[in-house]
């Protein structure tokens, strides 16, 4: 245990290396912010005048060297476009995407994986068929739709809540609904599947002849089995979620890191962008760490 | 509260720093809110009024002396004086900073302030600048303690000052009772922050704000609420006109009289919008409303391309089309009706869509196109009521994204350039004339912008509100 | 000898083409889902060649014309777009773009995905600790900056973003086949096979990959959608797909600032991605039934009952 | 006799399957009193499972339908009470212990935890349910309760999980117990153990137990009556010694005759030079020490049994031995080669020579195949053996060997008896042409009928193709009747060996003299005799 997570931490620290190194140059190669950030017009004695201040008429050798010196100073440089520390820039934005993912995943995963369970239990019986044709169309619909009706009928017709925006709770309720569709119709459907195979396993029987009721055989007996593919998803969609989910945060004006990440990169701002991928790797290696333990948790035959 | 206004923009700031006051997002927030400039531009008629400075003589010889408005004081108490002034100039030029204002209207030019005394100044620009006081209306003024790194706290005369700045989610400014000048109406403005038109457009009618600047023409659809106004932008396609086939005046004209422009109005461009006959806006200064906009005629333009390649010109080779996704409302739309309308002249014409990084390469000299003919969809802006904003860049050879290179067109602008007074017009206007006779572009659209605005305030947006919105200006019903 | 357990039965054999679409008919659902998709496989192989003219021809005076209007002629009954060109039309055209698209991506990221996962599942040595880390750097990879990267150093041609897009997926799919791996091949039937000699690849495809499919396609399926509204945010940003190509997560993106005032231009085309995508989803629900042995009878019976 | 406890009248269930209708139990009636012991005897796949299933509602249905009749308990019938009627009977009223021990116990929990839980369900104490767990699995003799009640099931041997099942079914003291092939993995002390553990709580609450077997000697031991099943009916019933006695039907008759255990013992095993010599094995797992070095060489045509106490290390020694585990040390030398450090390309060439065949029968069967594509894997696997055009025929011939028939190709795993399972496996091991079987209680689960002509055809392979097999069995008379040489294992050592008839006849070892002693003979009379001496000595 101890051993796995010392070499899971080297070898997380080597990957987040790698990434850092790999986003530094290849982001490079997809243009200047210099173009991006003055005016159409600037001569071009401004623009070598930028490019000077920002460093990046250095080789890119020589500004990676100063960004590594940076950075094992803790210092991940200034947003161009912010003219401010770029880690700061990004937490902030984190600490959004943070809660509204957890907030999010915890939902999608209870849900899914108690409705998942019990369409299971009849497969082709009515709830089954209802839960998976609405899981479905929730899944598959485009993100946006879903978001702007939702606001046109529950903000504009009925009031219920605001458009958009923080600062209360009920301005949460409309990202969480409209984030939660698509990972739970996906994680229901895996959760369908790999139960339909658990629950006709013969430990089930083992269970029902002991005379367990039907919620402890769908939820204590067969569901840990069916786990590993389950939770595997979960992960995968926490990790799109930490990623920022950009059309919610845009739709909804909610200051994540999804929206920033994304005008980081349309302005090159290299600094954000390297620190926003900073800091999501780090959430996402540990989740993915805490997820390779619970593996071994839900099934004793998993060792490391 | 009743005197505080909410006020839903469509970009985030990113910066609150006055001398980036000419970007429009920050602009509307800072601009004559926070922080003052010596001049202002009357967009109704293009004169100039005061504003910090009082009145304003030529000395000749490239300088100007402003005399200061007294009795001023920045919202951290301090006064305003002629040394602020200085400061403010030699901080917006300076090159560490690399202020958007800077740039964008102070280009190539030496600025000296030399304070006479605490309420004069004289600034000297090398070249000379017969529009000095005009440029003056762009510079933001701010106390002459500001560190020459951009702030987090903007400090300025206006009316209100900044008290809370909750990144990603608002800007809050708050009315000053030390304002020099009268007394505004709107105590409190907040600034949201929402990038979704059909969001923001919304958050009226959910009484969650009460102006927002841009709403898309699909939901300007409330007579009551929603206004258009012209927004000073003027959308063009330049062309290669260095470049065979577009070297070929019959092709350009054929270009020109293929575009149906009419059919564009009331559908992909608003109904108020109105045809561009050239680069500035109407009300801008030369600006000849009699210029005609070339006449749609499709055979007549299959004809000239047919013209054309009988005496040999390559009409065949592929001419790019090149868009800025997301440079105005259906964008994407428009210039695939263009391309259709083009192609139907015999033309090859091939649309391609790129990112606003990629456009400007495209559209900046050296051209991304290279060898290959191309006809760049363009949108220019200029509020500033002069074309020299303008025309240097677009037209002549050395123009950092003029498509032409006509040796009488440069020393028509040379000569409008240098030009003062009524015949700096008169000029301007042969340069209208001339690029106009080349069919140096092919002209499309006046534009114009739709704002909604709650019904509980007296304010109609205008051309004005592209780049500033003086919350002096709202009034409550 | 005696006869432990005679079937009461005997019927005829069958090929087994017969068999499986017993099979199919026996889940109706399924049956019609297939029926659609070949429909939309029609529709991508020859829509482009029968369509492309009607599909392409402007008529800004008519522009979002309302749909079920048969008076301008069928082919607007579903409407018509921006440009006033017939919804119906396009659609049928944007079937190949999209097909191509989506279905590339979710084959090639599920190939290379499961197969890399297979690989780090089942061996124990330096692979199995080298290939997830590799899903770990993809998955904080930002996918736009993906697309930027790759789409800004070669063209955006419908290969490429296939490429960009199989890469962002590829996580998913290695990080569940994996996770699978690892349970499945502690089995015994895993252990039986080792015994008789088998090859590791055929242990991989025949023993363990067969359990983890199911898993793997009800992903996939669902993918679909997500990969077709994925390659429209691209376009959207000027790095995907572009006009006058077609595709329909570009349709629905073009649709959107319409979406209060003409819905269909959005509406059809996310239909079309929702009935593609719901009615893959059944069919690979038919399949998790139809090839488990445990589970087959569920359409046996059925079809007993209804054939 | 009294009042019946549990009364089956009429059952008839059918399954379907792609290829039509399989009536697996046809108009079976049975009956027990309280304190009567009714044990069912049978061929494999007579469906005696499957009836004991129906008892306590885990027939599937669909696929499986019971078509007719009643299963009576107390006077009410359960086919038509509802669901929480019927649960709170299950467990606690009527208990079964399941014939494969492996795929009954949930991979993922620990076995106290599920133990535990059989009581928790009906309502006892959670502290209270910890130590009657411990204090159950103390009684059917797992070895330090404490420490094994938090590992998990596939940390046990076969014996060992057998005997948790039946800890959990004793757990709440049942009024019926269902036991379904309960001492199949059971050594002959542990399963006199467990015998008598159970007659004990038939004394003690008239517990009714129903238990299904194959092995006579357990019939002998506890049935007062006997039922024989044969293709799904009932073909004979009466006291056991009736039946035993005096057989009416012809398939009891065949049954009775084909009992173990009376042939002649194999004679001077043929020396010649050893194939396989283990040299000091051992291994490991964590602190435990399942094997303690253990060394012994088999020859060539010769079958080496081993035997000895469940969890002693058997199927260790033959996991090892395949290179399913590593080993913690020692040699295996084959063929002059240690196949402890073979490649894996040698150990290819050396999977086709050893071939295994597994104690769990249903988890070492792949679900998803056919018994036709799992036994012809092992001519994909190796396609120098036989060319696909003759697979077909040679898998109807094995299958026809091994007792199935060649129509069962087509099914899957599941659609089996526990010992047509069984028989897929052998069928599987033969179809490589092996040099050497391991054979891990390979025939435990059949009838004596199918196991004595499953062990002729082992013995006819031997003879034809000078094969060797290890022979892991804790049931004695086949032990007897098939071994050359025999080894005696305990606590992962090997504590005595050599010919079969100096290991029965002059067992120098305590430990084998009691194992020798245990063992069940399948008369009843003989048996009742030798409990009436053993009672008289413990008295
Ligand atoms: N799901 C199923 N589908 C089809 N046939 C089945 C199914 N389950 C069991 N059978 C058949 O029913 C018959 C009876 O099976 P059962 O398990 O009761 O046998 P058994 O008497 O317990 O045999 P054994 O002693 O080998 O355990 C067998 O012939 C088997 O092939
Ligand atoms: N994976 C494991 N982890 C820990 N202990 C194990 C594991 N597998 C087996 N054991 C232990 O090793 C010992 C030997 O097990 P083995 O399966 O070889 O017994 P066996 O002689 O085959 O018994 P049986 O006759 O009951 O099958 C047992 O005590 C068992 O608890
Ligand atoms: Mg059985
Ligand atoms: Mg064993």
């Amino acid at each position: 245990m101890k051993k796995f997570l010392f070499k899971r931490a080297i070898s997380s620290a080597i990957s987040l290396t790698l990434l850092i190194v790999a986003v530094f140059f290849l982001s490079r190669l997809t243009g200047d912010p210099t173009d991006l950030y003055l005016p159409i017009d600037a001569s071009q004695e401004a623009r070598d005048n930028f490019r000077a201040v920002h460093g990046l008429d250095r080789p890119l050798i020589v500004q990676f060297g100063n960004y590594v010196w940076d950075i094992l100073h803790l210092d991940f440089g200034d947003s161009i476009r912010r003219a401010r520390p770029a880690l700061e820039v990004v937490l902030e934005a984190f600490k959004w995407t943070l809660q509204l993912a957890l907030i999010t995943m915890t939902l999608v995963s209870v849900a899914a994986i108690t409705l998942g369970s019990l369409a299971a239990f009849n497969v082709g019986g009515f709830f089954d068929r209802v839960a998976t044709f609405f899981s479905l169309i929730g899944a598959a619909a485009p993100d946006f739709w879903v978001a702007i009706v939702a606001i046109v009928f529950f903000s504009l017709t009925l009031g219920w809540v605001p458009t958009s925006g923080t600062g209360t709770a009920a301005h949460w309720v409309l990202p969480i609904a409209v984030l939660f569709i698509r990972p739970f119709g996906l994680i229901l459907q895996v959760v369908r599947g790999s139960m339909i195979t658990a629950l006709s396993s013969a430990y089930v029987k083992t269970a029902r002849a002991k005379g367990v009721t039907p919620k402890k055989q769908i939820f204590v007996h067969a569901l840990r089995n069916a786990m590993l593919p389950v939770i595997t998803v979960i992960g995968d969609q926490a990790a799109a979620l930490l990623n920022g989910a950009v059309v919610i945060e845009t739709i909804f004006g909610f200051p994540g890191v999804g929206k920033l990440m994304i005008d980081s990169i349309l302005q090159r701002d290299f600094s954000v962008i390297l620190a926003a991928i900073m800091v999501t790797a780090i959430a996402i290696f540990i989740m993915n760490i805490l997820i390779d333990l619970a593996y071994a948790v839900l099934d004793p035959r998993i060792r490391y | 509260q009743e005197n505080d206004v909410v006020i839903a923009l469509n970009e985030e700031l990113e910066t609150v720093e006055p001398c980036m006051a000419s970007q429009s997002n920050i602009g509307r927030v800072i601009l004559q809110n926070i922080s003052e400039t010596l001049t202002e531009l009357n967009t109704d008629d293009g004169s100039l009024m005061p504003r910090l400075a009082e009145s304003w003589e030529d000395q000749g010889e490239g300088t100007w002396r402003f005399n200061l408005r007294q009795g001023v004081v920045f919202s951290d108490g301090s006064s305003f004086d002629s040394a602020d002034v200085a400061h403010s100039i030699t901080r917006t030029l300076s090159p560490d900073l690399t202020c958007e204002i800077g740039a964008k209207f102070f280009g190539g030019m030496t600025l000296t302030a030399t304070p006479v005394d605490d309420n004069t100044i004289e600034i000297t620009s090398d070249p000379a600048q017969p529009i000095l006081p005009l440029l003056m209306s762009t510079l933001t003024i701010v106390p002459s303690e500001t560190a020459m790194e951009f702030t987090r706290e903007p400090v300025g005369t206006g009316p209100y000052e900044m008290t809370e700045w909750n990144v990603g989610q608002d800007i809050i400014l708050t009315r000053r009772d030390d304002y020099w000048g009268e007394q505004p109406e709107v105590a409190k403005a907040t600034y949201l922050f929402r990038t979704d038109d059909a969001v923001r457009a919304a958050m009226v009618p959910a009484g969650e704000a009460d102006i927002v600047p841009l709403i898309s023409q699909i939901d300007a659809t409330n007579e009551a609420t929603d206004f258009a106004y012209p927004n000073s932008e003027t959308t063009y396609l330049r062309v290669d006109s260095n470049i065979a086939p577009l070297d070929d005046i019959r092709i350009r004209q054929a270009l020109n009289m293929a575009v149906d422009r009419a059919a564009f109005l009331g559908t992909l461009v608003p109904e108020a919008a109105t045809l561009a006959t050239h680069m500035t806006v109407p009300t801008a200064l030369g600006a000849d409303v009699d210029l005609g906009v070339p006449e749609y005629n499709l055979e007549e333009a299959q004809r000239l391309v047919e013209e054309a390649r009988a005496d040999g010109v390559p009409v065949d080779t592929e001419i790019l089309l090149v868009g800025r996704l997301g440079n105005f409302p259906n964008v994407t739309e428009v210039m695939e009706a263009l391309q259709q309308m083009l192609s139907e002249t015999g033309l090859n014409i091939k649309l391609e869509m790129v990112e606003v990084a990629e456009w400007i390469k495209y559209y900046s000299k050296p051209f991304a196109a290279g060898d290959q003919p191309a006809l760049v969809a363009a949108m220019h802006d200029n509020n500033r009521g002069d074309p020299v904003f303008s025309m240097y860049f677009k037209y002549a050879c050395d123009g950092l994204q003029s498509g032409i290179c006509d040796e009488e067109l440069d020393g028509l602008i040379a000569d409008a350039t240098a030009q003062t007074g009524d015949e700096r017009g008169d000029a301007w206007r042969a340069v209208f004339q001339k690029a106009h006779d080349l069919y140096a572009d092919v002209f499309l659209f006046h534009m114009v912008g739709f704002s909604r605005v709650s019904e509980r305030l007296d304010f109609t947006p205008s051309i004005a509100t592209n780049s500033e919105l003086q919350l002096s200006q709202i009034k409550i019903k | 000898m005696t006869q432990a357990s005679t079937p009461v039965t005997t019927p005829p054999e069958r090929s087994a083409f017969q068999t499986w679409l017993r099979l199919l008919w026996a889940d109706k659902l399924a049956f019609f889902a297939t029926l659609f998709l070949l429909f939309v496989l029609a529709c991508a192989i020859f829509g482009p060649i029968l369509m492309e003219d009607i599909a392409t021809k402007q008529n800004l005076r008519g522009r979002n014309a309302a749909p079920f209007d048969l008076s301008q002629g069928f082919m607007l009954i579903l409407g018509g777009d921006q440009l006033g060109r017939p919804l119906l039309a396009r659609l049928i055209v944007a079937a190949q773009n999209t097909v191509a698209v989506a279905a590339g991506a979710v084959v090639m990221a599920m190939l290379i995905g499961s197969a890399l996962g297979l690989i780090a599942g089942y061996s124990r040595g330096r692979m199995a600790e080298l290939i997830p880390r590799l899903a770990d750097v993809i998955m904080s990879f930002p996918s736009l900056l993906l697309a930027v990267i790759v789409l800004y150093m070669l063209d955006p041609s419908v290969g490429n973003i296939i490429l960009v897009l199989a890469i962002t997926r590829i996580p998913i799919y290695l990080r569940t086949t994996r996770a699978e791996v690892l349970e499945v091949r502690e089995r015994m039937f895993v252990q039986a096979a080792t015994v008789m000699g088998a090859p590791t690849p055929r242990i991989i495809f025949r023993h363990i990959l067969p359990m983890i499919l199911p898993t793997l396609l009800t992903i996939a399926t669902l993918d679909f959608s997500f990969v077709m509204l994925a390659e429209s945010s691209l376009s959207f940003l000027g790095i995907g797909i572009q006009p006058p190509e077609i595709t329909w997560g570009l349709m629905v993106a073009q649709g959107r600032p319409y979406l209060t005032s003409a819905w269909w231009l959005s509406f059809w085309p996310g239909l079309a991605i929702i009935l593609t995508t719901l009615s893959l989803n059944l069919l690979s629900n038919w399949m998790r039934v139809a090839l488990d042995p445990q589970q087959r009878w569920r359409l046996e019976i059925g079809g007993r009952k209804n054939g | 006799m009294a009042e019946p406890l549990l009364e089956v009248r009429n059952l008839s269930v059918t399954f379907h399957t792609a290829r039509g209708p399989v009536q697996a139990v046809r108009n079976v009636s049975w009956q027990v009193a309280p304190g009567e012991v009714l044990a069912i005897l049978g061929e494999s796949g007579s469906g005696k499972s499957v009836s004991a299933s129906a008892v306590m509602d885990l027939i599937d249905c669909p696929p499986g339908e019971i078509t007719s009749g009643q299963i009576i308990y107390r006077g009410k019938d359960l086919l038509t009470m509802d669901a929480d009627e019927r649960r709170e009977i299950n467990g606690k009223r009527i208990a079964m212990i399941f014939q494969d021990p492996l795929s009954h116990l949930n991979p993922v929990y620990s076995v106290g935890w599920q133990i535990e839980e059989a009581l928790t369900t009906h309502g006892t104490a959670r502290s209270q349910a910890k130590a009657k767990t411990l204090e159950l699995m103390e009684k059917v003799g797992i070895p330090n309760p404490a420490a094994s009640a938090v590992k998990y099931p596939h940390q046990f041997s076969g014996g060992q999980r057998q005997r948790l099942m039946i800890a959990m079914a004793l757990a709440l003291r049942p009024d019926v117990l269902i036991a379904d092939e309960p001492t199949t993995a059971l050594d002959v002390t542990v399963q006199a153990q467990i015998l008598s553990l159970l007659e004990e709580l038939q004394h003690e609450t008239g517990m009714a137990l129903l238990i299904i077997t194959h092995d006579l000697g357990v019939v002998a031991e506890i049935a007062d009556r006997v039922v024989v099943m044969n293709a799904g009916e009932i073909v004979e019933q009466g006291t056991a010694a009736e039946v035993y006695a005096n057989p009416q039907h012809e398939y009891t008759k065949r049954l009775i005759g084909a009992a173990p255990g009376q042939g002649e013992m194999h004679e001077n095993p043929p020396k010649t030079d050893p194939i396989l010599r283990l040299e000091n094995v051992s291994k490991k797992y964590g602190e435990f020490t399942a094997l303690g070095g253990v060394n012994f060489d088999l020859c060539e045509g010769e079958t080496l049994a081993i035997v000895g106490e469940s969890g002693s290390g058997k199927s260790t020694t033959a996991r090892v031995l395949l290179r399913l585990e590593e080993p913690s040390g020692g040699r295996a030398m084959y063929n002059g080669r240690d196949l402890f450090t073979l490649s894996p390309r040698e150990l290819f060439e050396m999977r086709r020579d050893i071939q295994m065949v597994f104690q769990d029968p249903t988890q070492s069967l792949n679900p998803r195949m056919t018994v036709y594509q799992i036994i012809s894997e092992a001519w994909v696997i190796h396609p120098e053996i036989l060319p696909k055009t003759r697979w077909r025929d040679r898998v109807s011939e094995l299958l026809e060997q091994v007792g199935l028939q060649a129509e069962h190709a087509h099914r899957n795993p599941h659609q089996f008896s526990g010992g047509q399972r069984q028989r897929i496996a052998i069928a599987r091991a033969l179809a490589l042409e092996p040099r050497v079987i391991v054979c891990d209680e390979a025939v435990s689960a059949l009838d004596v009928q199918v196991q004595a002509q499953v062990i002729d055809l082992l013995d006819r392979l031997k003879d034809e193709f000078g094969l060797s097999y290890i022979f892991i069995a804790h049931d004695l008379p086949v032990v007897r009747d098939f071994a050359d040489r025999v080894i005696v294992m305990q606590k992962g050592e090997i504590v005595e060996q050599g010919p079969v008839r100096q290991i029965f006849e002059n067992p120098r070892e305590t430990y084998t003299q009691n194992l020798l002693a245990a063992s069940l003979d399948p008369d009843p009379e003989v048996q009742a005799q030798r409990r009436a001496e053993r009672l008289a000595r413990t008295a």
